[in-house]
């Protein structure tokens, strides 16, 4: 039995290395698309930030682990699937047959059409190969626009930061900072944090146009505010790698469509990580959670299916954490609030501390943090285990910081009263 | 025959017959009893008993063997204690 | 055999000796707050809780990590931090259901209970016995361990 | 090493917060918490100062040990000049509150002024504000400390803060951290009341260090294990809390009951700690649902109970079924057989209002027991206090009492002037039962002839904390004495005195001296603290720390006539026990006592007693 693997990010590694644990006699191979060991994009701004160099991004540390394993790591990009005929087709000519096909290909930034996105010195910031161009033109005092405000856009910014660059977010339409994690108030308070270390945050709109100056390179917004900067990273979004798989017939939306057990709509191909649209347990709908360890967790349970132990897969939790310029928020399953629930908040806005929880029929099923760092993972405990909160359901309306005392009584089976 | 109270504080109240009530028990003595005989009768240690209170009064350690009981006399003991 | 912390609440009076052992193995200093093990007080229910990593086989930390820097202690069956290849992305800190795995802002580092190489601090400290270091089998501390599994994601989206 | 070096001084008039450096001189001669703070405070206030003015100030501060791994190591005090007393006071409380400041990186905090507005002193490690509290006047300890919490999204979040007693003046109104720790005695929440200041909270992640960490951690460890292996430490007190004495001090015929009239509690096994394990008929469960530790402590006397769910005092009120801070001895005693009240229920009731409002249960039930006997005796009528029979005995005159008393209002505002004040108002000095206007704790002096020259010795106003010769002449403890002698207990009284001080000066609780002497603390303390530190060395130091005090109150206008105990005990002998036929014997014990001091006969330091303790 030949396994083939398409893409060497932590689901793909993951998955490489269950298959080897679990079917010890069956051939493993891993297609990276990218030069180099694979490594973690989760690492590339600690990278940027001088704090680790390339190698301490690498997904695993020791020489020869993957040698070593047996699991054949192949250098290439897949260019299509025929899946009738178990053949893929690859970039550096030839082609390669699997038994089963993990598709783990995850995602790359979103281009947005500006005018100007050409230009020398705008940039992404996703690949090692990125990192290395913006390292390069980026020295103390550089100007640094980044187009966005999610995500990718907040976690590069303190690496920028920490290298003396000066800083601009632009928000974009929204005027909001990681709208798709953290609500408005969360928003605003790591908008606030930001400006108080000296970003620039700008909420004139959507950029409309990038131009070369002699000075610069100048950004219009549709406000018709402009900003100035030495280099532009973009950072407005990413969308799944699925582009290879026009054509083969499988069921994509946002991306691939993975039943209970990762399975695609075609035999005997899965899919994992950022690539999957995978049951979400928190609204039974199927979603892509672009995150590490729902990468990490499809990434085992597809292999565990390919391997021929039929493991289902119970859903992946939408969660992340941020740290912007010290501050740090986390947002957890339905932060945004389900309907028939109820809603906490706690808010210190003069001490950028914020905490909001969502409930439903007696559970935790979502949370915003802003400033809250111990024991937070408990957070997730309560949702995924999908705990009655009992008596402390009045207490954590009363004070829900006290969500970590919450959990650990109701392990204990202190719940009841 | 006289017959003294014996109460039993703290941990040693575990050493009262079942259903006593306030920590304490009536022995029936023999004429001559010590205090002695009594703790003796209970299983009791010098050691364990750290504070003998004869009617409320202290009975030293070294005393207990010739401190005799009479009718209606209290004996209250303690293991070491603290308090404030 | 593999040995594991057995910690019976019942026997907890919430002295914090154990904090502080913990702190002071790690930093010298004691300071509760860089405990890897710390004292709950349900005070409603009058009952104090010593919590710490139970080593839990899910390892959700460890899979988490985007740089391998958690594994294993083979001998230990510890789940390990190495300092030198954390960058402090504090994903493993979300990703642990019982949130045994903390951030430090001060060392910009993740740290949990490594069982001190063998020789738990806090189980040495603990004046009680509410925490004790025994041989995993008879830890009985399945209490915890049931926890870990029932937040497995399988198993949870079953209940 | 072991302090922290700085200490914070925040002056509410002007609204500002400064740091300064600890007088590293002065940490050798007075080591720390009641000792160093009652030297800064010495040297900083006017001795004739109004308690309740903004010229006095008020001290938080810890001891060298404070947060560290010596055993019981969570102590913080609060000094200033009480407003119960006109002495210097002195409340060294438990909990968590302390390790937390010290935590935070501050030996003490010095307060000073009053603020024009309720404020509460915000501290997280370097971060200090003084933030506006207006939101909690006139709320509980319970609430403020919940509230807090909530409010800085902090459930490490320690606190200490004053309920409306403190607010309007309760001359009892302590300081409560952690829902049920208390610096008690006093008055020293009143005084942060009049300062408006209605909380400090603190949260500290700055780590304690020590001089020599591994000879600390060795001899901290040993001296652990001599506190396990000792049966008062290791076994009794975990068990059965401070409440033990109840029976013993009953047996004894030195447990004052109904304003100290009887020596003797017909009902005193029903308020001890043996009752507290018993499960209540009504419910099945015992009162008591746990012991509990403060910081750092290896022994855990402290009471957790549970209120039987159906007790009158709380039918109507669920919420106090939760479990909370069980009634310690004293509290047991002065809301119990000093009321004549055997009702274990209504004495935890009453304790968790003292808890929750911040009143000291000492002086609230002894002012109430003396309000009882006036109530008795016809000078107080049933119209003057708002409609209760305030009969000894009267469960439901403690109950509302104790809440009418913490929250300030009505009668309660009378009661909370102290049992002097309030008998001389009824024109009935005689009946309190007080020395330097602080009311007695629960010892009879005629039982227990030690405890008398304690009491009208005492540096604070009556007080058991300050020689607790208890130990010697009741538990043997290090050696027995016979409580009906007045033989040798002026020295007793002086060595426990000096020995307490030191113990109150180095973080760690009294407690331990039941399993530890000076011998067993001072090796800590070296391996802890810059400098030598012996026995020698801290028996100096407390008695440096004790005529330091004494030198205050003498400033403060009191005078020898002040070293006295009420007529009831001195004339009144005991009618039933072992005391029977007795009276205090102090006139047998202060002169003695002022003579080993090295004090005149008027009870003043002589020059050479003074230079001799370089002061």
């Amino acid at each position: 039995m030949h396994h083939v693997i398409i893409g060497a990010g932590p689901a793909g590694v993951t998955a490489a290395e269950t298959l080897r644990r679990e079917a010890p006699a069956d051939n493993v191979t891993l297609i990276c698309g990218e030069p180099g060991p694979p490594y973690s994009r989760m690492a590339i701004p600690y990278a940027l930030a001088g704090k680790i160099g390339e190698d301490g991004t690498r997904l695993r540390q020791r020489d020869g682990h993957f040698e070593s394993l047996g699991i054949a790591v192949r250098h290439d990009r897949v260019t299509a699937i025929d899946a009738a005929a178990h053949r893929l087709t690859l970039a550096e000519g030839g082609s390669l047959a699997y038994d089963r096909l993990l598709i783990a290909t995850g995602s790359s930034p979103a281009r947005p059409s500006i005018p100007g996105l050409d230009l020398p010195g705008v940039h992404a910031c996703w690949t090692l190969e990125d990192m290395r161009k913006v390292t390069a033109q980026l020295r103390p005092g550089t100007r640094v626009l980044l187009l966005g405000a999610g995500f990718v856009s907040c976690i590069i910014l303190q690496s920028l930061v920490q290298r003396g660059a000066v800083v601009t977010v632009s928000c974009g339409s929204s005027g909001r900072m990681v709208r798709s994690m953290m609500d408005e108030t969360a928003g605003g308070l790591i908008m606030a944090w930001c400006r108080a270390k000296g970003v620039t945050v700008l909420t004139g709109g959507r950029p409309s146009a990038i131009t070369s100056a002699a000075s610069g390179l100048l950004t219009t917004l549709d406000s018709g505010l402009t900003a100035e900067s030495d280099l532009i990273i973009v950072g407005t979004g990413v969308k799944t790698n699925t582009g290879f798989l026009a054509g083969s017939g499988i069921e994509l939306d946002e991306g691939i469509l993975v039943d209970g057990w990762l399975q695609s709509s075609l035999p005997d191909i899965y899919a994992a990580g950022d690539v999957a649209q995978g049951l979400n347990l928190c609204t039974g709908a199927r979603e892509v959670h672009a995150i590490q360890p729902t990468a990490v967790e499809h990434g085992r349970v597809a292999a565990l299916n390919m391997a021929g132990k039929p493991t289902p897969f119970g859903g992946s939790l939408s969660m992340n954490t941020l740290d912007t310029l010290g501050l740090i928020s986390c947002s957890f399953g339905l932060w945004m609030g389900k309907e028939g629930g109820e809603q906490v908040r706690l808010l210190d806005a003069g001490r950028f501390r914020y905490l909001r929880l969502e409930l439903f029929d007696g559970r935790l099923v979502g949370a915003n943090t802003v400033g809250m760092t111990n024991e937070i993972g408990v957070i997730r405990g309560l949702i995924q285990t999908r705990i009655r909160l009992g008596g402390w359901l009045e207490r954590l309306k009363r004070d829900p910081s006290r969500l970590a005392e919450a959990y650990v009584a109701c392990a204990q089976g202190l719940a009841a009263e | 025959m006289p017959r003294v109270t014996l109460k039993l504080f703290a941990l040693l109240g575990a050493r009262l017959p079942p259903g006593s009530v306030a920590n304490a028990t009536e022995v029936v003595t023999a004429e001559g009893t010590c205090v002695a005989d009594i703790l003796s009768g209970f299983g009791l240690t010098d050691r364990e008993c750290h504070l003998v209170l004869l009617n409320g009064n202290f009975v030293p350690v070294d005393e207990r063997a010739s401190t005799r009981v009479t009718e209606g006399d209290a004996v209250a003991v303690w293991p070491p204690i603290g308090g404030g | 055999m593999q040995r594991a912390l057995l910690i019976l609440p019942e026997k907890c009076t919430g002295c914090r000796q154990c904090e502080m052992a913990c702190s002071f193995e790690k930093d010298r200093s004691f300071n509760p707050s860089k405990s890897r093990i710390r004292v709950f007080d349900i005070h409603s229910q009058a009952r104090f809780i010593p919590y710490t990593c139970t080593q839990c086989s899910q390892a959700w930390c460890l899979h988490a990590c985007p740089v391998d820097a958690i594994r294993v202690d083979l001998s230990l069956g510890t789940k390990v931090v190495h300092d030198s290849l954390c960058v402090g992305c504090k994903v493993c800190t979300i990703a642990c259901p019982f949130g045994t795995i903390n951030y430090n802002a001060d060392s910009g580092k993740v740290a949990k209970c490594d069982l001190c190489g063998g020789d738990p601090a806090c189980a040495k400290a603990c004046p009680t016995g509410a925490i004790t270091y025994v041989d995993a089998e008879q830890t009985g501390y399945g209490k915890m361990r049931h926890w870990a599994v029932k937040t497995d994601t399988q198993t949870a989206a079953q209940v | 090493m072991s302090w922290t070096g700085k200490f914070l001084r925040i002056d509410l008039s002007a609204g500002t917060v400064k740091t300064e450096a600890l007088n590293r001189d002065w940490a050798r001669q007075y080591l720390g918490q009641r000792g160093l703070a009652t030297k800064y405070f010495t040297e900083e206030v006017d001795p004739k100062v109004e308690p309740l003015a903004p010229e006095n100030k008020m001290i938080f501060t810890t001891g060298p040990l404070t947060g560290t791994a010596a055993s019981t190591g969570g102590r913080y005090s609060v000094v200033t000049k009480g407003p119960l007393t006109g002495c210097i006071a002195c409340s060294n409380s438990g909990g968590f509150f302390g390790n937390e400041l010290k935590n935070a990186g501050w030996d003490m905090i010095i307060v000073e002024g009053r603020s024009p507005k309720p404020v509460y002193l915000s501290i997280e490690n370097e971060t200090v504000e003084i933030r506006d509290a207006s939101a909690y006047w006139g709320k509980t300890v319970w609430e403020t400390e919940n509230g807090l919490k909530a409010d800085h999204q902090d459930p490490l979040l320690r606190v200490a803060s004053i309920g409306a007693a403190g607010e309007k003046g309760v001359l009892y109104a302590c300081i409560v951290n952690d829902l049920h720790r208390a610096a008690g005695r006093s008055g020293v929440g009143a005084v942060m009341g009049s300062k408006n200041l209605k909380a400090v909270a603190v949260r500290g992640t700055r780590g304690v260090r020590v001089k020599d960490p591994d000879r600390f951690m060795a001899v901290a460890t040993e001296q652990k294990k001599v506190l396990a292996d000792n049966a008062v430490t290791g076994q009794g007190l975990p068990k059965f809390g401070t409440q033990v004495l109840m029976n013993v001090i009953n047996e004894l015929g030195a447990l004052p009951t109904r304003n100290f009239r009887e020596v003797q509690f017909e009902g005193a096994h029903k308020i001890s700690a043996e009752a507290m394990h018993e499960p209540r008929p009504t419910d099945g469960k015992p009162n008591l649902a746990t012991n509990g530790a403060c910081f750092g402590c290896t022994i855990a006397c402290g009471r957790i109970s549970r209120m039987d769910p159906g007790h009158f005092s709380i039918t109507s009120r669920p919420q106090y079924s939760e479990p909370s801070g069980g009634v310690e001895y004293e509290a047991a005693w002065a809301m119990g057989s000093d009321c004549g009240v055997d009702d274990l229920e209504a004495c935890t009731f009453a304790n968790f209002m003292c808890n929750e409002h911040g009143i000291d249960p000492i002086s609230f039930g002894s002012t109430l027991a003396a309000a009882m006997e006036l109530y008795e005796t016809g000078v107080l009528t049933k119209e003057m206090t708002g409609g209760v029979e305030l009969k000894f005995g009267s469960a439901e005159a403690l109950v509302k009492m104790a809440e009418l008393t913490g929250r300030g209002e009505g009668f309660g505002l009378e009661l909370g002037q102290g049992s002097r004040r309030f008998c001389a108002k009824y024109g009935h000095p005689e009946l309190s039962m007080t020395v330097k206007s602080q009311e007695f704790p629960a010892y009879d002096p005629r039982g227990i002839q030690g405890m008398g020259l304690t009491y009208a010795t005492s540096n604070r106003g009556a007080c058991h904390l300050r020689s607790y010769t208890v130990a010697s002449e009741v538990l043997g403890i290090p050696f027995k004495t016979d409580p009906l002698s007045t033989d040798g207990k002026a020295a007793l009284v002086k060595a426990f005195q000096d020995a307490t001080a030191a113990f109150d000066a180095s973080g760690i609780c009294i407690f331990t001296t039941f399993a530890w002497s000076l011998e067993n603390l001072a090796p800590q303390l070296d391996a802890a603290c810059e400098g030598e530190w012996t026995p020698e060395v801290l028996l100096e130091v407390g008695e440096r720390i004790w005529t330091l005090e004494r030198q205050f109150n003498l400033a403060a206008g009191m005078t020898a006539k002040d070293d006295t105990l009420p007529k009831r005990l001195l004339k009144d002998a005991a009618k039933t026990g072992p005391a029977k036929g007795l009276t205090s014997g102090l006139d047998k014990m202060l002169p003695e006592y002022y003579q080993l001091r090295g004090w005149t006969p008027d009870g003043v330091p002589t020059p050479e007693t003074l230079s001799r303790l370089a002061l």
